[in-house]
């Protein structure tokens, strides 16, 4: 029953922390994961768009080297996962934000720790908060309930 | 005799298991498909089954509810042939699906996805009706066995029958309105259900007149009721005729013409001629239900497969029904004295006509008249007992009902009464059902069970736990085996101001703002301050060089060849503009405020 | 079904009740009466209304129930019984007949059902029934076949 | 004692058993064969377009219905109300609707069998000359008779098919007065017949009634892009599916299919039946069909 959602990620030989990334230098987590606030679904970020920021030596921390070296290693798309959601499911993570829907909302914080997986999504869930019952305190608007708006 | 008809049951039995078999592996496509209402064979003998399953309950329950006598053998064959009949009566409509894994979908329980059946569909209605019908019947039946060990509970059977006998006419009403309330020219007709119970009432009298056949005596009120029966199921058909211009010969011969020569007294007297009766609305009926199903001339002809099910359910029952009274001659005490074995058959028909005649021409009710009999309106014993048990079934369905309204599902749904009133017996009757077992369990003293009936009924409770829970989690569905990694570019196409702003937040507003000032916390750690947004800059630049700038990247400004179109950066440049225009219009009471400072 | 067919069906129905349950009437009598009256309520629909009408279709099933309802008030044992039963058998094809046309896109006679049903409870509350009740139970039956 | 484990034993080989039987029709060993299989090429799929042609020979009873207006189901929407017209004046029958549709929506193929009776699983029918679909009734009533609810209606008017609440019991099929359902008897996936022209639509399982879905994929991924995309400024703006078009109305060298909105006076549809005369099957006359035939000037 339920389809969990445990994202597969492939621990590719970049060392990567989310703490370093996010809030604290001031980025948005669709930064790197395109895709998270405008399209269906939401990306790893590819070469380019590390090295977008990584061309330049950023800091003087003692490791930063070793992580350009790794990067210039790096294929050209070195992050991937796996979509979970079954192939009928109409699933688009940008209306979700769009919505005011919080990352931390559905994904929790854990991936701070570098530490991914574990939500647990199914049709239930979906179906609670878009009916309102969960996340009352956050004051979405009641969304879509019928099969077509999320089947086909 | 039983072990002949075993075998008979079995030769037929097996063959059919094989096309059951293939039927379920190929699915709907293997037997003949009607062209337009995609139903076939599994439906007609559906229909078939669940009217012969009308037998043991119709006479058993309707005869004890109404006072008319029938002695107990009957009514033990007749109600046995009854959950006999129901398996089959299951099956049918189950293997005819196309996904079968999907089934449990039709039952009006919350799944764990929060779904809901359709309660408006005649399927469901069908489903629950047959269910509690086959769970009632069990239930009367087991009680009608146990009375005889504990007279105690000879007083519920009475209760139970007039429980079952509103439940047996609506399982039929309920099929019914399956063909009734759908749009099929041929299935036109509001009367269809006085027309199916009647058919079920035949063709029950004729599968409990055969079985008495096998069993080596007859009982006269069943045959002259059979005949009856014949009457007003032709005059029903002769009815459909004149609406619809549509006759089945061939069921009118067997079941409507074939029967009457039990007139003659020389056919009637002899067992085969008895058999012959039977067999022949037997047949009747079958090819009735049949043209039923599949109205519009079939593009595919009854085949191999076709024959096989038949075979199945004909095999099947023989074997399945006729063991069972192998069993239970065999493995009961006394069972003589439940299933006749030592009652003479002229004593069983003597007594009979005495029946007959006390029941018809009203002998015994005049003397009960004579009497002064009367009895005040509900204070009967039965009443009595049913009395709370049917409060709780009628509390449980207004719940249930209202229950069923509040389910998000039926939001955009036009429900109305009418949709849910067909529910709501079936769930009174099961509600009232199971109190009345737990009342009879706390209250009859001298109820106890032996450690096998015990372990059955344990066994039953599990096994119905184990159906709710794998109707509450429902299946799994497969999980896309789609990997995402980055962005793929897309598709180049013009793009509109809102998509710009979505790809210039996604894009540039690390660096350069989503409201185009900087990000200040990224650009004063880290990295280069970017050009200021101004509308003369813009204009002295040109759309195109700064599409190029945007792809090709300049200074510290990164190359998005490869991640953006051309036209998304089109669009960005447009945006920019917007930005810039937002900034100016902004920069006045700005510049104002520094100027205060 | 015009409103004077309709009368006259509900005569008709009140003429066939009489011959039901005579004393010592053999069931043979009263099933073929009862197949001979359903032929010929199916007769008097095809020629007293339009036969494409769909409230039509379980007219003469209607007729047979009145008629037998009619006919309970003359049996001599277990009257209240089966006053109540024929009353149920006649809610039961309103109802269900209602069902399968409410699906075809025809209302449901509520107002029908509902007098209907409430007559079935009342009764069951008759003691004696006598001469005046049979009376005004025939009326109600007939003001509601005729008006409802 | 002994007799009663013996029995319980029994059971339980048999409740196993019958698990077993269910089991095996997707059982690990036939999927795998599945996936393997070869798909077919186009060059069928137009073949068994111009066969289906040749043997669409049904005609059409029209009688002249109003235009649509809000549907009459709870919850509906206000704004909008999807359909389609056809116009016959313009329409020569070539079907290119009916290959542009298979594509768009991975119609599979059938079996040569299925296809000597007539069986095809196109959404799009030639009757009378005329593309032919599900009219998406406002008061569908194969909706009403689907027991799981696979059949529903979108508050815009859609009658749409969830595959997967589908159980195959077929009462949709037979409770459509027009017959414009079709059910996979085959797994055309295994059969080689299936093929995913179009990543946005999922192929159906066998067992599953289909249908024509109005291009719903089209419709959700407007909807949600528009959403996605719509300004924080200006949200009092509703999407009204204006720029979405079905894959027939795309496909039409006549733009004899009109797609739109019925509830939006910009909507093409709107504008181009403003002065016809609509028409829709007798049989559907009276369910409040969304897609209609125009033919004629008022």
């Amino acid at each position: 029953m339920g389809e969990s959602c445990v994202p597969e990620h492939t621990p590719g030989p970049i060392p990567f922390d989310h703490a370093l990334h996010g809030d604290s230098i001031g980025l948005d987590c669709a930064a790197c994961h395109t895709g998270a606030r405008a399209s269906a679904n939401a990306y790893m970020p590819s070469k380019a768009d590390c090295m977008d920021c990584h061309r330049l030596p950023l800091t003087e921390n003692p490791g930063i080297e070793t992580l350009d070296s790794v990067l210039a290693k790096a294929d050209d798309r070195p992050w991937s996962h796996k979509r979970i959601l079954p192939e009928h499911v109409v699933f688009h993570h940008g209306v979700h934000a769009a919505a005011g829907v919080a990352c931390s909302d559905c994904h929790g914080s854990n991936h701070m720790q570098n530490r991914y997986g574990g939500e647990k999504f199914d049709m239930q869930s979906c179906l609670k908060c878009h009916r309102g019952e969960t996340f009352k305190e956050k004051g979405f608007k009641p969304a879509a309930t019928y099969c077509a708006a999320c089947h086909r | 005799m039983f072990r002949y008809l075993m075998i008979l049951g079995l030769t037929l039995f097996l063959p059919g298991l094989y096309a059951l078999g293939y039927s379920v592996y190929q699915g709907p496509s293997a037997w003949m498909v009607d062209s337009q209402t995609f139903w076939g064979t599994p439906i007609s003998l559906f229909v078939f089954w669940i009217g012969l399953a009308h037998a043991g309950t119709l006479l058993s329950a309707i005869f004890l509810a109404l006072d008319i006598k029938l002695d107990r053998r009957t009514a033990l064959i007749a109600e046995l042939s009854t959950l006999v009949s129901l398996v089959f009566a299951g099956i049918f409509p189950l293997m005819h699906l196309g996904v079968i894994d999907n089934f449990y979908m039709v039952a009006p329980f919350l799944d764990a996805r929060g779904n809901f059946a359709n309660v408006r569909s005649p399927l469901v209605w069908d489903f629950c009706c047959i269910a509690v019908y086959a769970l009632l019947s069990l239930l009367f039946f087991g009680v009608h066995l146990k009375s005889r060990e504990i007279p105690a509970l000879d007083k519920y059977r009475k209760p139970l029958a007039w429980l079952l006998f509103p439940l047996v006419l609506w399982v039929h009403t309920i099929v019914s309105l399956d063909f009734a309330a759908t749009f099929v020219p041929q299935w036109r007709g509001a009367f269809f259900p006085v027309y199916f119970i009647a058919g079920a009432i035949l063709s029950g009298l004729a599968l409990v007149n055969l079985l008495i056949c096998a069993e080596g005596y007859r009982v006269r009120l069943l045959e002259r009721l059979q005949l009856i029966c014949t009457w007003i199921l032709c005059a029903i058909w002769i009815w459909d005729l004149i609406l619809k211009g549509y006759f089945c010969t061939s069921a009118f011969i067997f079941a409507g013409v074939l029967p009457q020569l039990r007139m003659v007294s020389v056919i009637r007297e002899h067992r085969l001629g008895r058999i012959f009766f039977s067999v022949s609305i037997l047949v009747g009926l079958f090819l009735e239900r049949y043209y039923l199903v599949s109205p519009t001339a079939a593009s595919a002809t009854f085949g191999r497969i076709d024959l096989g099910l038949v075979a199945f359910s004909v095999g099947g029952f023989m074997l399945l029904f006729f063991g069972i009274r192998r069993y239970l001659n065999r493995n009961m005490e006394g069972a003589g004295s439940y299933f006749g074995e030592v009652d003479g058959t002229d004593l069983a028909e003597a007594e009979q006509e005495e029946f007959e005649k006390e029941n018809f021409t009203g002998v015994r009710g005049i003397q009960k008249l004579r009497k002064g009999f009367y009895m005040q309106p509900w204070s009967s014993e039965e009443y009595r007992i049913l009395r709370f048990p049917l409060l709780v079934g009628f509390a449980a369905a207004v719940l249930f009902s209202v229950w069923v309204w509040s389910q998000s599902v039926f939001a955009n749904v036009d429900l109305s009464i009418a949709n849910v009133i067909p529910l709501l017996y079936p769930i009174v009757a099961v509600v009232t059902a199971f109190t009345l077992c737990v009342r009879a369990y706390f209250v009859e003293k001298s109820f106890d069970m032996t450690r096998r009936e015990k372990t059955l009924c344990v066994v039953l409770l599990v096994l119905a736990a184990a159906c709710l829970g794998t109707f509450f989690a429902g299946g799994s569905s497969e999980k896309s085996a789609k990997v995402l990694d980055s962005q793929p570019i897309g598709v180049d196409t013009p793009v509109s101001q809102n998509h710009a702003r979505l790809v210039w937040n996604a894009r540039c507003a690390t660096c350069h703002g989503t409201d185009g000032r900087f990000n200040e916390k990224f650009v004063r750690e880290f990295y280069p301050v970017p050009q200021k947004l101004d509308l003369q800059r813009l204009d002295s630049l040109g759309a195109d060089s700064l599409v190029k700038v945007i792809l090709n990247g300049r200074n510290n400004m990164n190359a998005y060849a490869g991640r953006l179109t051309p036209e998304e950066a089109l669009g960005l440049v447009n945006y920019m503009r917007t930005l810039a225009e937002m900034l100016s219009e902004n920069a006045a009471p700005e510049s104002v405020k520094e100027g205060e400072k | 079904m015009t409103p004077l067919a309709n009368s006259l069906s509900c005569l008709i129905a009140l003429g066939c009740a009489s011959f039901l349950w005579r004393k010592g009437s053999s069931p043979y009598r009263n099933g073929a009466f009862l197949a001979g009256f359903l032929v010929l309520f199916g007769v008097f629909c095809y020629f007293g209304g339009d036969i494409n009408d769909p409230t039509l279709e379980h007219y003469p099933f209607r007729m047979l129930a009145l008629c037998l309802c009619l006919s309970t008030t003359s049996l001599p044992l277990y009257r209240r019984r089966y006053l109540v039963l024929a009353q149920s058998l006649w809610c039961w094809i309103e109802l269900f007949g209602g069902i399968a046309l409410y699906y075809r896109g025809i209302d449901i006679a509520w107002t029908r059902i509902a007098a209907l049903l409430c007559m079935t409870l009342c009764s069951t509350f008759l003691s004696k029934i006598s001469k005046e009740m049979e009376f005004c139970l025939m009326v109600f039956w007939l003001a509601v076949w005729v008006f409802f | 004692m002994g007799m009663d484990r013996r029995e319980f034993i029994k059971s339980c080989s048999l409740v196993a058993v019958m698990g077993l039987l269910f089991g095996c029709r997707k059982s690990a060993v036939l999927g795998d064969i599945a996936s393997q299989l070869s798909v077919p090429e186009l060059k069928r799929f137009e073949d068994e377009v111009k066969l289906a042609m040749s043997q669409a020979k049904k005609s059409l009873d029209l009688v002249k219905v109003p235009t649509p207006g809000a549907l009459k189901i709870p919850g509906a929407s206000t704004l909008n109300r999807f359909g389609m017209a056809i116009d016959l004046d313009a329409c020569d029958g070539c079907g290119k609707c009916i290959l542009a549709c298979n594509l768009e929506n991975n119609v599979p193929l059938v079996p040569e069998e299925d296809a000597a009776r007539g069986r095809f699983m196109h959404w799009v029918d030639m009757r009378g000359g005329a593309p032919f679909m599900c009219a998406h009734c406002g008061n569908a009533p194969c909706e009403r008779v689907c027991p799981t609810g696979a059949a529903n209606h979108t508050p815009d008017g859609l009658s749409a098919m969830m595959y997967k609440r589908c159980t195959g019991s077929r009462f949709c099929g037979a409770n459509c007065p027009v017959q414009a359902r079709k059910f996979n008897f085959n797994d055309a996936q295994k059969l080689g017949l299936a093929r995913q022209f179009n990543r946005e639509v999922p192929l159906r399982d066998k067992g599953v009634m289909e249908k024509c879905s109005l291009c719903l994929h089209r419709l959700q991924n407007d909807r949600l892009e528009f959403k996605t995309s719509l300004t924080v400024g200006t949200a009092a703006e509703e999407w009204r599916g204006r720029g979405v078009k079905t894959a027939c109305a795309e496909a039409c060298p006549k733009n004899a299919i009109v797609f739109g909105n019925w509830l939006d006076d910009k909507s093409p549809l709107v504008q181009l039946t403003k002065n016809r005369v609509l028409y829709a099957p007798c049989e559907l006359a009276a369910l409040d069909p969304s897609v209609v035939f125009m033919r004629g000037r008022r």
